[in-house]
Parts: structure tokens; sequence; C-alpha cells
């Protein structure tokens, strides 16, 4: 009797091992009025699809929230969220190719996308055909389209102050300065801002590398950051998923550690990553990000508990992507209630200056379809979560054309005045 | 008989011309681009048709040319669309163009360049490696490391060529159109068509000669071709170069549709799922290529919308399929009476029935059996394959 | 002359990794003219079998053996690829030979289809998959003569479906509930965390060397000797050799060349398992990682001059001390006041794509000279 | 009249890594004529058949055809002036048919433009007809070349090298897997080739190579041992010790 319990708790693990999830809705007893059907476009297979898949999970739980609360209100009738997921595959023209489709098949906004090269790629599609896509990923700026909602942190919200710590105030004050990152768009871009940076405030910069993408093999980088940096330093890292690992595993092999005087600054290590790395081989290294799980306010303790029921998965962890990709759902969502309805051209006017209650804090969205918000410098501990330093003291404004870039200087987006302002002008 | 054969052939031709030409009118911009590339694909399956299906020549590196046809035309329509530089150089620091890139510029120059320079890096590729006698499986191994040469070359250059980002098109303009507007996409769809119609006359032109037969007989035994006076390398050359023109046509109409050429065409993958959309086809029918590419690509988009994720279970499947059960592929599985063979095998095997199955179940025996029975009885009646029972009769006499 | 020791150290290590990961398809396709695509996949296989043994030796009853679990992941993972290994051949690679072609792409399917296997499905899934195939195998010839005959031979056969079902029932479930890491289908990376003896460098004459680097060139050199003894010394590695010679010959001979090809190929594959492992030391295992390495692989086969172990051997170290010199900067280190347009050539080189770049177009150029690679095989060429 | 020499080996050695496959051969061939080579295995009569051919190329000596040296030529290039060759076991193309077969054999001298602009001419096509007469298979010349027996396909690729119109016809084992009434007729075919061809002939079947009624060269170790007709040939001691082992091992 017990062994065939067993067997049937075995057979029920089997086939729950066998995905088939793609299209659904939020549950939820409360009666609607109408319902309306969003887009989410993310890889769910390929390389990207192992960090994309968070974000679907969460943009999932967002929307279950939502519809538990009564979905969405306009003008007093209420619409249950439904959402359609496409697969992306981690490839970049197929998100041109699913975007246009989406947006063809009337769904009033799309929440996706992850690497800069997708985004870079849907873009245009975006524009032509007056869709509107919401971006979670903090990426390098120098844009500003009027199609698209960026709730990730732009350079002057993660790398510019995190380079001022490490510079002043980190263990590794004052030492030179090595940048590392995966050979595509964020990294050369987030690189040469903090290139212009350090020379502004007097750092010193010994040497850039970048890691191809389809390549795991860091041995090269490392032998060069070792003559670069014979007594420790600090070592900017923009290395892609997978490549990170790579990294910091074989960087504590050739001794390039805390205890040598060898400080990381990642901007794209969070606490999933560190799940993944292990914390053996991040401790003590740094992380720049706008929300952390560490973070100790209510808020923030029920998004990572709700997100591990959603989930079922007790270990599960939530990080800034996820956040940011959460806050994403209910900015849209405060939004169309504001405008009164799923126009895209009345919620683009709504949504400048809609503000949410974040796990983060208090978050409001920028005439540049930025966010503003604050930056966090966390310091990784033994059990594989930031020790947060440093919380800064103002909500920092997102600047979309960066000041440290010579052809951006002096530049700013406003899309609230579409015709002057909008994408780039002088200020 | 034969004349029968030829009207319904005449029949299904009109009602593919027809659905072209109504297409842009009944289907939304955005599917009518998937349509158009898988079109375009089908371009570059005859090449991978004439050089594998005919010749044996099994390149794993026919994403280089698709490639290099797609970035020729997206950098033209770049350059032309933009005032000074196009927009990504500046992300990089880069004031002045690449020097390779200049002549792009001229709509004379990309318009060669776009077939002329895939052709002759295949003639300089195929001519080294054949005249050093490169072949077999070798040969494949070779392409597959130049396709990583391309990848890693052009994926790594952000300065030069926008790197892994690869270079967009809707936003630009090609003789004052809008690329994205659905008007030119419309446009390019029918040039895709009739670009598709086109190298496939040819191709069929090509086979149709004694070229064709030879390209066979090297295929089959190139040694003897050789011993029989002719020099293998000067026709292997030719067709792979062929072959590289063809992949560089359907590079560039696919990049117009697909509104970007990216780095991620030089991946391995994709270069190898172009021999199954021949192979599904049936290699060595130009035909079989065409419809393969078009369907398959269509029908993968569609599975990996309804299931992400199982298109590559059916993709894998499809492999191991077409070498082990269907290597002719399904239109070379029609032409050699396939069905037909089928049926008789069910037939044969349902005597040994009781036999082969002797562990299933009871009731999924007598259903498999009712089954059988069933298409077996229905295919008697029908006319295409009147002499069954002959035909069995032989088969268990062999 | 410490740059000396750091080229040759370097270029060692990561001539080792392709070394250790050619060294079986130099087997499958030196030996049997076999071109498989999946090597990759059986590299991952091995490497995600290191990561699940990993997590079985956290269990508590396990845990005071942690540091050792590296050594026992070595023979699981090459059990575990071995038994894919021989699955395929069997079941795909067999109908297939004298056809190098089709089995390019059969095999090419079979990646495909593994790849998307560990992204839809759960390790503990997969794991008892392969440890009911090991079962079904070895339960037929461990059963007791005696209650073979003692039964009727269609219980028996039953009964070799069943058990082997019933313990990969019972492994699933019991790697499940105790491993709730890997309970659910989850294609997000993983990462094998070496114990702590193996970590950081390892201090000698003043020179630091990793010690991860130095166990995976230890692990290479035990496994290249193992498979010279074994094709040298050992009565089926001779038998091996007979068949690679002279097929037909060997057959008459008496030698079941069946059963020497799927040997022959489940050795290949248990290596691309070891090889699983020194991979996963170095970064991490995803479903993707197979294909980082198969393409190097068969560059280093093909450049060793198939067949030939010795060949494998200096191609790998070769291309490895290259990928060093150029894509460490060492000739920048080197040449430093060479003329500026040597310095950008060699600087526009000095990244690890560009690297790939330079030296597979060198193979390729060299193959145009000595399309045999390195060492020919040797004989009247047959055509 | 003194008939020319059409083929000439001079000393020509080929080793395979130690192995001397070919010991400073000397052969020569008259216009027209028609030779059988035998010898036991490994006495060289593929390999001296490669050296001409050019699959091989000698390590030392020369190969002179009609008083032009081979060596160093491809091997399409040796075809092209008039050396034609069937191998051991048939090689056909096994996937066009008989007729497309020969039609590749008939248009070797064809340029490559014409073989990619034009379809073969009415003289060619008269010639395949009176091939596939030759070769009796004028009824299956629409079916494809790999379903026909053993016999048909050595005759059809006895037929491509007819097509050829070779001045030098190399025939490696063409009776190999025939039944006795095609061997016969095989043989009948090579004797009324003999004048207008040259025709060399390499075969173990002694019946066979007695019909041919030509002289007979034998190899062994890579060199002649000896030359003659048939009688000749069966009683010298040397040949029968090389077949037969040595007298004194007989005796025991």
């Amino acid at each position: 009797m017990r062994i065939s319990r067993r067997i049937l708790a075995g057979l029920a693990t089997a086939s729950l091992a066998i995905t088939a999830t793609s299209c659904g809705g939020g549950s939820g007893s409360a009666s609607f009025d109408n319902e309306i059907t969003v887009g989410i476009l993310h890889s769910l297979s390929g390389v990207m699809s192992i960090s994309e898949k968070t974000l679907v999970e969460t943009e999932k739980m967002a929307i279950a929230e939502i519809n538990a609360a009564g979905g969405i209100n306009i003008n007093g009738e209420s619409y249950k969220i439904n959402y359609f997921v496409e697969d992306g595959a981690s490839n970049w023209p197929l998100f041109a190719e699913k975007a246009g489709q989406m947006i063809d098949a009337g769904y009033p906004v799309i929440f996706g996308g992850w690497t800069s090269a997708s985004r870079d790629a849907m873009e245009p599609v975006f524009e032509s055909k007056k869709g509107f896509l919401y971006y979670p990923i903090q990426y390098e700026g120098r844009e500003c389209s009027n199609n698209i909602m960026y709730t990730g942190a732009t350079p002057n919200q993660q790398s510019e102050p995190a380079t001022d710590f490490m510079l002043n105030r980190s263990e590794a004050a004052g030492k030179p300065f090595f940048l590392v990152g995966s050979d595509y768009v964020f990294p050369r871009t987030s690189n040469s801002i903090t290139k212009a940076q350090l020379k502004a405030i007097g750092g010193e910069w010994v040497g850039e590398e970048y890691l191809d993408l389809s390549s795991n093999e860091v041995g090269p980088i490392i032998a060069k950051i070792k003559k670069a940096l014979p007594r420790g330093g600090v070592i900017i890292n923009t290395l892609n998923g997978a490549q990170n690992v790579a990294f910091f595993k074989q960087i504590q092999d050739e001794g390039i550690t805390p205890e040598n005087g060898y400080y990381v600054m990642s901007y794209s290590i969070a606490e999933e990553e560190i799940k993944t790395i292990g914390p053996e081989f991040l401790e003590g290294h740094y992380a720049a990000w706008n929300y952390m799980m560490a973070i100790d306010t209510p808020a923030s303790k029920t998004f990572a508990k709700n997100y591990k029921k959603f989930t079922k998965d007790p270990d599960a962890v939530v990080a800034d992507p996820q956040e940011s990709a959460y806050n994403m759902v209910y900015l849209w969502k405060a939004a169309v209630e504001k405008a009164g309805t799923f126009e895209n051209a009345e919620v683009r006017k709504a949504l400048v200056g809609t503000t949410f209650d974040a796990p983060q804090g208090p978050i409001e969205v920028m005439p540049n379809h930025h966010i503003s918000q604050k930056v966090r410098i966390g310091q990784v501990n033994s059990e594989g979560q930031f020790t947060i330093l440093e919380t800064s003291d103002d909500i920092i404004k997102p600047q979309t054309w960066n000041q440290f870039i010579k052809e951006d200087k002096g530049f700013a987006c406003d899309w609230t005045d579409p015709v002057n302002k909008g994408q780039k002008y002088k200020l | 008989m034969n004349l029968k054969n030829l009207k319904a052939k005449n029949y299904i031709w009109a009602i593919i011309s027809f659905l072209i030409i109504i297409m842009p009118f009944i289907v939304s911009v955005s599917r009518l681009k998937i349509l158009g590339k898988s079109l375009a694909l089908g371009i570059v399956a005859l090449g991978v048709d004439l050089s594998w299906g005919y010749t044996g020549l099994l390149s794993l590196g026919q994403g280089i040319f698709f490639t290099l046809g797609g970035y020729a035309i997206a950098m033209y329509l770049q350059l032309n669309s933009s005032i000074g530089l196009p927009n990504f150089f500046s992300l990089y620091d880069v004031k002045s163009l690449p020097f390779f890139w200049e002549p792009f510029r001229s709509t004379y120059f990309t318009f060669f360049a776009i077939w002329l320079i895939p052709g002759l890096l295949a003639f300089l590729l195929g001519y080294l490696v054949f005249r050093n006698r490169i072949k077999g499986v070798y040969f494949s191994i070779l392409t597959q490391a130049a396709l990583l040469v391309f990848y890693n070359g052009i994926n790594s250059q952000q300065k030069l060529i926008n790197g892994t980002n690869g270079l967009p098109t809707p936003n630009t303009k090609l003789f004052g159109y809008l690329v994205g507007d659905p008007t030119t996409q419309k446009f390019f769809f029918y040039i895709t068509a009739i670009l598709l119609l086109l190298s496939y006359l040819f191709c069929k032109w090509l086979v149709s000669k004694r070229f064709g037969r030879i390209l066979i007989a090297i295929r089959d035994d190139e040694a003897r071709v050789r011993f029989s006076g002719y020099n293998p390398v000067v026709y292997k050359t030719i067709i792979f170069t062929v072959a590289g023109i063809l992949a560089g046509i359907s590079g560039a109409l696919f990049t117009v549709q697909a509104d970007l050429i990216s780095p991620q065409y030089l991946l391995p993958p994709f270069s190898i799922e172009m021999v199954i959309w021949v192979a599904v086809g049936g290699r060595g029918t130009l035909i079989g290529a065409v419809f393969g590419a078009f369907f398959v690509r269509l029908f993968a988009s569609l599975v990996s919308s309804a299931v992400p994720g199982a298109w590559l279970f059916i993709q894998g499947g499809l492999f191991i399929l077409v070498v082990t059960v269907l290597p002719q592929g399904i239109v070379g599985w029609m032409n050699e009476n396939g069905p037909k063979t089928l049926l008789i095998d069910i037939s044969l095997k349902l005597d040994n029935f009781e036999k082969n199955f002797k562990l299933l179940p009871l009731p999924l025996k007598n259903l498999i059996k009712f089954l059988v029975k069933k298409s077996l009885t229905f295919s008697k009646k029908s006319i295409t394959y009147p002499k069954l029972d002959h035909a069995g009769k032989e088969e268990v006499e062999l | 002359m410490e740059l000396f020791v750091d080229i040759l150290f370097n270029g060692i290590s990561f001539g080792s990794v392709y070394l250790i990961a050619a060294l079986g398809l130099a087997i499958v396709f030196g030996l049997m003219g076999v071109i498989n695509l999946a090597h990759g996949e059986l590299i991952m296989v091995g490497a995600y079998s290191t990561f699940v043994t990993q997590l079985l030796f956290k269990e508590p009853f396990l845990k005071p053996f942690f540091g050792s679990y590296i050594i026992v992941s070595i023979f699981v993972a090459f059990i575990f690829s071995a038994t894919v290994g021989i699955l395929l051949e069997r079941l795909i690679i067999k109908r297939l030979y004298g056809n190098p072609l089709e089995t390019l792409l059969g095999t090419w399917g079979v990646s495909l289809f593994l790849q998307q296997f560990v992204r839809s499905f759960s390790l503990s899934f997969g794991t008892s998959v392969i440890i009911s195939i090991i079962s079904g195998v070895s339960l037929k010839n461990i059963f007791p003569k005696s209650i073979k005959e003692r039964f009727n031979e269609k219980y028996i056969r039953l009964s070799n479906w069943i058990i082997p079902i019933f313990i990969g029932i019972l492994s699933n479930n019991f790697l499940a509930t105790n491993i709730p890491r890997i309970r659910r289908p989850d294609s997000r990376l993983v990462d094998v965390t070496s114990p702590k003896w193996m970590r950081g460098p390892f201090e000698i004459y003043g020179e630091s060397f990793p010690k991860t680097r130095l166990v995976i060139i230890a692990i290479t050199v035990i496994s290249v000797i193992a498979v010279l003894i074994f094709l040298n010394l050992t009565e089926w590695g001779i038998r091996i050799r007979a068949v690679t010679q002279n097929r037909s010959m060997s057959e008459c001979l008496g030698i079941s060349t069946k059963k020497v090809d799927t040997i022959t190929f489940g050795i290949g594959s248990g290596l691309a398992g070891v090889a699983g492992v020194a991979v996963s030391l170095l970064g991490s295992v995803g479903p993707d990682v197979g294909q980082l390495y198969i393409v190097p692989c068969f560059m280093v086969v093909v450049l060793g001059g198939v067949g030939n172990i010795l060949g494998t051997v200096l191609a790998s170290f070769g291309i490895g001390i290259l990928t060093d010199i150029f894509a460490s900067g060492r000739l920048l280190t080197l040449f430093p006041n060479a003329p500026s347009f040597v310095f950008n050539t060699l600087n526009f080189f000095s990244t690890s794509s560009m690297a790939v770049v330079l030296i597979f177009s060198l193979i390729v150029i060299f193959l145009q000279f000595k399309p045999q690679g390195l060492f020919p095989q040797k004989g009247r060429t047959v055509e | 009249m003194i008939k020319k020499n059409l083929l000439e080996l001079k000393n020509v050695s080929v080793s395979f890594e130690g192995f001397l496959a070919l010991n400073k051969l000397n052969i020569s061939l008259k216009k027209g004529e028609l030779r059988a080579i035998i010898g036991p295995n490994g006495a060289g009569k593929t390999t001296f058949l490669d050296v001409i051919t050019g699959k091989v190329k000698p390590n030392f000596g020369e190969v002179l055809f009609n008083g032009n040296s081979l060596i160093g030529k491809k091997e399409h290039k040796i075809a092209r002036v008039g050396v034609g060759r069937k191998f051991q076991s048939p090689r056909i193309f096994e996937n066009l048919t008989v007729e497309e077969n020969l039609e590749i054999s008939v248009s070797q001298s064809v340029s490559i433009l014409k073989i990619i602009t034009n379809q073969a001419t009415k003289e060619k096509k008269q010639e395949i007809e009176k091939l596939l007469n030759v070769i009796n298979l004028t009824n299956s010349s629409k079916t494809k070349a790999g379903s026909l027996s053993h016999g048909q396909k050595q005759w059809l690729e006895i037929a491509m090298l007819l097509g050829q119109k070779p001045s030098l016809m190399l025939v490696d084992e063409p009776v190999a897997g025939l039944t006795d009434e095609e061997t016969e007729l095989t043989a009948d075919l090579l004797k009324s080739l003999a004048g207008t061809n040259t025709v060399v002939v390499i075969d173990h079947d002694m019946e066979f190579i007695r019909r041919l009624e030509s002289d007979v060269t034998v190899l062994n170790q890579g060199k002649v041992l000896c030359e003659g007709k048939m009688e000749k040939i069966q009683n010298d001691p040397k040949v029968i010790e090389v077949y037969l082992g040595k007298q004194e091992d007989i005796r025991k």
C-alpha cells in the first residue's frame, strides 16, 4: 500500500516535470465585467530562457495579484487581465517578428525583452506599428523611444554611483580599475561611461577586456587582469549570465580574491546569480542594484514571500530584474486606470507621473519614460544575500542621455512635449 | 494517365500562383512577412539541394553566404537613410565610416554585392577545398569551422558592423520608401515570390542538362567521374558557387522582411536547419527543397508559438526520421510509390501480427488490427492503388 | 622565462580541456569514422551528472565525504554518458554505418533532442531514466540462471521491462524528495562547486597555478594514459584496433564487430562524460554547454589526423598554446615596441573571439596543405 | 611495319611505407595488343593500374603513353588522353539510369559550357544506342543502374569504358561474379576490341585468360616474373613456384 502510494507520487512528479503552460489567465473568484489580454514576450527557450523565465513568472504573479484584487478599474467597470505568452527563443529577429504579430493581434501592451539586442530589434517594430513595450532590465541608455517604457536602471542609476563608491568608499578605494564585460552594447557603453567618469573624478583605469558571447573561456582575460593589476584593484564586471560563473570560479583559483585586494563590482550579479555561482565564490564582492532581496521593509518581504508561494519553490529568490518586471505591470495598470482607456496614446500621456509603491520603495515614471528610483550598493555575504552598505539618499532621476558621453552631454528627452523635446533635445 | 497527371499538376501550379497573388490582400502584414521569409528561405534551400541533394556536398556553412547577402542590403539601407553615419556607430565612438562600407552607398554596387560577394567567397572556398580533395564529412566540418570564423568575426566587431546587435532595417528607406511600411512589405513579398520562381527555373534548367547528371554521378562515385575524364573540382566549384549566390539573394530578401540581420544567422543550428528543409522535402528534388523550406519553417513558427520548446524536439525527431526511415524525403517518397509500399508493408505485418506483438494488451491489439484492416480496405477501394493485391503477392514471393 | 612558463601552463591548461573533450571524439570518429555531433551533449550529460552527484554528497549521510565527490563523479559521469551513448549507437547510429553524412545529420537531431530534454524535464527525471536503462541492461545479465530456467521466458522478459521502470520511478521519487533543487524542470544554469581542497592557487617555486586547472590536467593525463593502455594492452582494445584496420577481415576472424562498435562508442561517450566533469569545474553547466565545445573538438581531431591519439594530443595543446598567445596578447608583451601597424593588428586579434577567428582560419589554411592533418592515416587510400 | 609502343613503364617503383608494391617494374604494350596480367595477391596488379591512371604517384620511374609522360598528371587528364579503366568491383553511377551512365561516358570530350547548356547531340544518342545494343540493355535503358544485376553492372561498366573511346583500356577483373556464359561472352567482346584498341586485362580466372588467347604477363612482388603465351607460362617453374609454393614443399 505504502509502496503503491510512493509510485503514484513518483508518477505525479514525473508528469509534473512536463512543461506545457503557455497560455492562460490569472485565477480569482471575483466576477469581472470585462476582460483584456496583454502580451508577454520573453525567451522561453534558448540561452536567455534561463533568465527570462523568472520574469515571465513575476509578470504572471503581478497579473494574478491584480486580478485577485479586482482587476483593472476603468470608469467603474472591472477588467480581468488575461495574458498571452510568446517565446522569443533567444533569437533577436524572432523577437521582432513575434512583437509585430502581437501588436497586430491587438494586445494593448507587451511586457518583454531582456537583452539590449532584443530590445533594439523590437524597437522599430513598436515604433512603426504604434505598439507599446514595457522593458524591465537595467541597460546602457542612449535611447529614448516614445513606444517603450523602461523600468530598469539607466547608467546614472547603477554604474555611476557604483563607480563612485568603488573609488572613494569601498575596501579597494583608490586602487586602479579594470573593466571586464561580455562583448555587446551594454558592457561597451557602460564601460565607456565608466572610463569617462573615472577621468572626471580622478580614478585610474588600466585595462578593458571583452568576452565574446558564445565563449566561456575566460582564461586569457584573467591573464590580462593579473598583468594589469599586480597588487589588487577594482574590477568592474559586466559579463553576461553564464560567463560570470566561469569568471568568478577561475579568478578565485588564480588568487584574484578580496583577501588579496581584488574587489569585483558587478552590474549583472543579482541574488539569482549568487545562488547559481555559489556564495563561496562571490563573498566580499560588490554589486549595485535598485532592488535587493535583503531590503528590510514589509513590502520587500511580502514580494519575496509571494514569489516563493507563486512559484511553489521555497528556495526561489527575487532580484532586481524581477522587481522591475513586477513594477511595470503595476505601472501599466495605474496608467490605464488614470487614462480611463486602453488606447495607447492616452495611456502614454497618463503614464508620465504615475507612481507606485514598489518593493524597493516609491518609484515614479519620469517624462523620458524611465523611472526615478534609489540605488543600493551591496556586498555579497556568506548566506548568498547582499549586505546593503549604502542606499542613495535621494531618489535618483534617470538620464537616458548620459552626461559622461561627449555626444550626449547636455541632451535630455521629454515625451510630454513630443514635438520639441521628444527623443533627444538640447537642454 | 500521364496527361491526367499533367493536368493535375497544372491545377496545383495555378492554385499556388493564385494564392501567392492574393496573399497580401488577405493576411495581415506580420503574417505576410512570415510567408515572405519562408519563401525567401526556399531560395537558399534550392542551393543546399543543388550542393547536397544532387552533388553530395553537405555544407554546414551556408549561413555565411546568407548572412553576407543580408548584411550587404542592410548596410546599404542604413547608409542611404541616415544623414551622416548610421546611428549605431555613435554608440561606439566611431567617427568615420570604415573604408569597406564606403562602396555600399552605391545602389549598383550593392545590387551586385548581394550575390557576387557570397558567390566569390563560395568560389574561393570551394575551389581550394575541392582542389585539395577535401570531401565528405571533412568538407562539412571545414565549412562549419568557416561559419564559426565568420560568426566570431562579425559578432565581436561592434565598431565595424554593430556586432551582436545586427543591423535593423524597418526604419530605413529603399528608394524613398520606408522598408517597414506595409506597402513596401507587400512589394517585397512579390519580389521574393518572383525571384524564388526564377531561381527554381534556373536550377531546374541547370539540372535538366547533362550537367545535372554529372552532379549526381559525382555524388555516387566521384573517383569514377574522374576516371571517366571529367574534373569534378570544376563541377563542384560551380555548384557550390551557385549555392552561395542563391544563399546571398535569399539572405537579402529575408533580411528586408525580417527587420534585422544579426550574427545569430551565423550560428551552426541555422545552417544545419537548412539541411532539414531539403531533407524533409526530398533531397535531389528541387520542388521538395522549396516546399520543405516553406512548410517546415511555417510549421516551426506555428509549433513554437503554441508550445515553446517543443519545436526542438520535433526538429530533432525530423533529423532522425529523415536519415533512418525517410531518406528520400516526402517528395522522393511519393515519387517512389512510398504510400503504396507502406500499405503493402502494413498488410504483410498484419499477417505476422500475432507473432510480432505478443506482449501488447488485448484491447490495444484489437484496435490496431481494426484500424489497419479499415485503412487497407479503404485503400483497396481507392483507384490510386488498384494493383495492391497483386503487388502484395509479389513482395511475398521475393 | 616567467612569460614562457605562463604561456606553457596556460596553453596546456586550455589545451587539456580541448583534449579531454576531443579524446572521446577521436576514438569514435577516428576509429569508427562516425561523426557524432551529439558528442557535445554527451559532455553535457557528464556535467549534469557531476552536478547531481555533488548534490547527493551534500545530503547528510554523504556529507563527510564531500571532498571526494569529484572522484566519484568521474565514474558516475563516465557510466551515465556511456549509457546514453550506447543507447544512441544501438538505436540510431547502428543503422547508419557507412553513411557518414547521414550519421552527422542524425546525431545532430539527437543533440537537439537532448538539449531540449534537459530544458523540459527535471534532472531527477533524467537521472532516473538513465538509472532505469542501466538497470534494464544489467538486469538481463545478472539474472541468476536458476531463476531464468524456473520461470516462463515470457515472465522473465516482462520483468525485464517492469523492474527497471520500477527502479526508475523509485529513484525519481527518492531524488525528487531528497533534493528539491532537481525536482522540477529548470533550464537555469547550474553550477558545480568544487570541494575546498581544489579551490585557490597552488604555489610552487614562486609561481602560482590554479588548482582546478591542475586537477583538469591530471584528469586529462590519466584519461589519455588509460585510453592508450586500453587500446594497446587489453583484449578488447586490440579487437577495436583490429576492426579499425580491417573490418571485414576481423569479422572473418570471429570478432563480433557489432559488439566492438558498441564498446568503442560506449568508451568514446564515457570519455565525453569525463570531459563533462572537467568542463563543470570551469564554468556553469547549461543545456547549451556542449555546443561550446563541439566544433573545437572536431577541429582538434581533424588537425591531429583522424585516428591518431598522439596527433589529438599535440593538436589540442597546440591550439591551447596559440589561444593563449593570441587571446592573452602575449605577443604584445613580447614585442611592445613593434611598429604600430603590427601592434594594431595584434591588438585587433587579442580577444578570445578574434583568437578563435585567427586559429580556425589557420587550421582551415593548414588543412589545405595537409588535408589529412598532422599525422595522416597510413596505408593505401580507399576510394 | 613495326608497331609502336603505346604504353611503356620504365623502372617504376611504388612503396607504401616501406612495402614495395611495385619494384622497378618494366612493361611495354604495343598498339592494338591484348594483354592479360595475372599474379598472386599483393603482386601489384592493381597498383600497376593505379600508376597508369594517375591515382598513385610512383616514387621512381617513368610512365610513357604515346611517348608522353603520364607522371604528375591528374586522373581526368589521363582519362582524356585515352586511358580508360574498369574497376575491380563494378563502379557505375547507381542513381542514374543506364542511358545516363552511358551519356556521361560518351560526353567526356565535350566542353563544360556545352555540358551545362546543351543536351546530348544526335550522334551521341546514336552512340549510346549502339552501346546499349552491345551490352544487350536496350530494354532497361531507363532503369536505374543501381537495380541492375551484378553481371549487367559489369557489362554496363565495360560499355561505359567503350563509350570513352580510349586507346588504352585497362580492365580489372571483368568477369568476377559472372556466370560461365557471361564470362565467355565477355572474353569474346574483349577479343574483338583488340586490334583497334589496346586492352589490358587483369584477372584470376585462368579459364577466362586462356580464352583470351593473348600474351600473358605474370607479376610477382611488384616485378614481372615472366611473359609469354599461356602454355609457356603454365609450364614455367617460377610461376608454379609462386602459385603453388616451392616444389620441395609440395613433396613434403
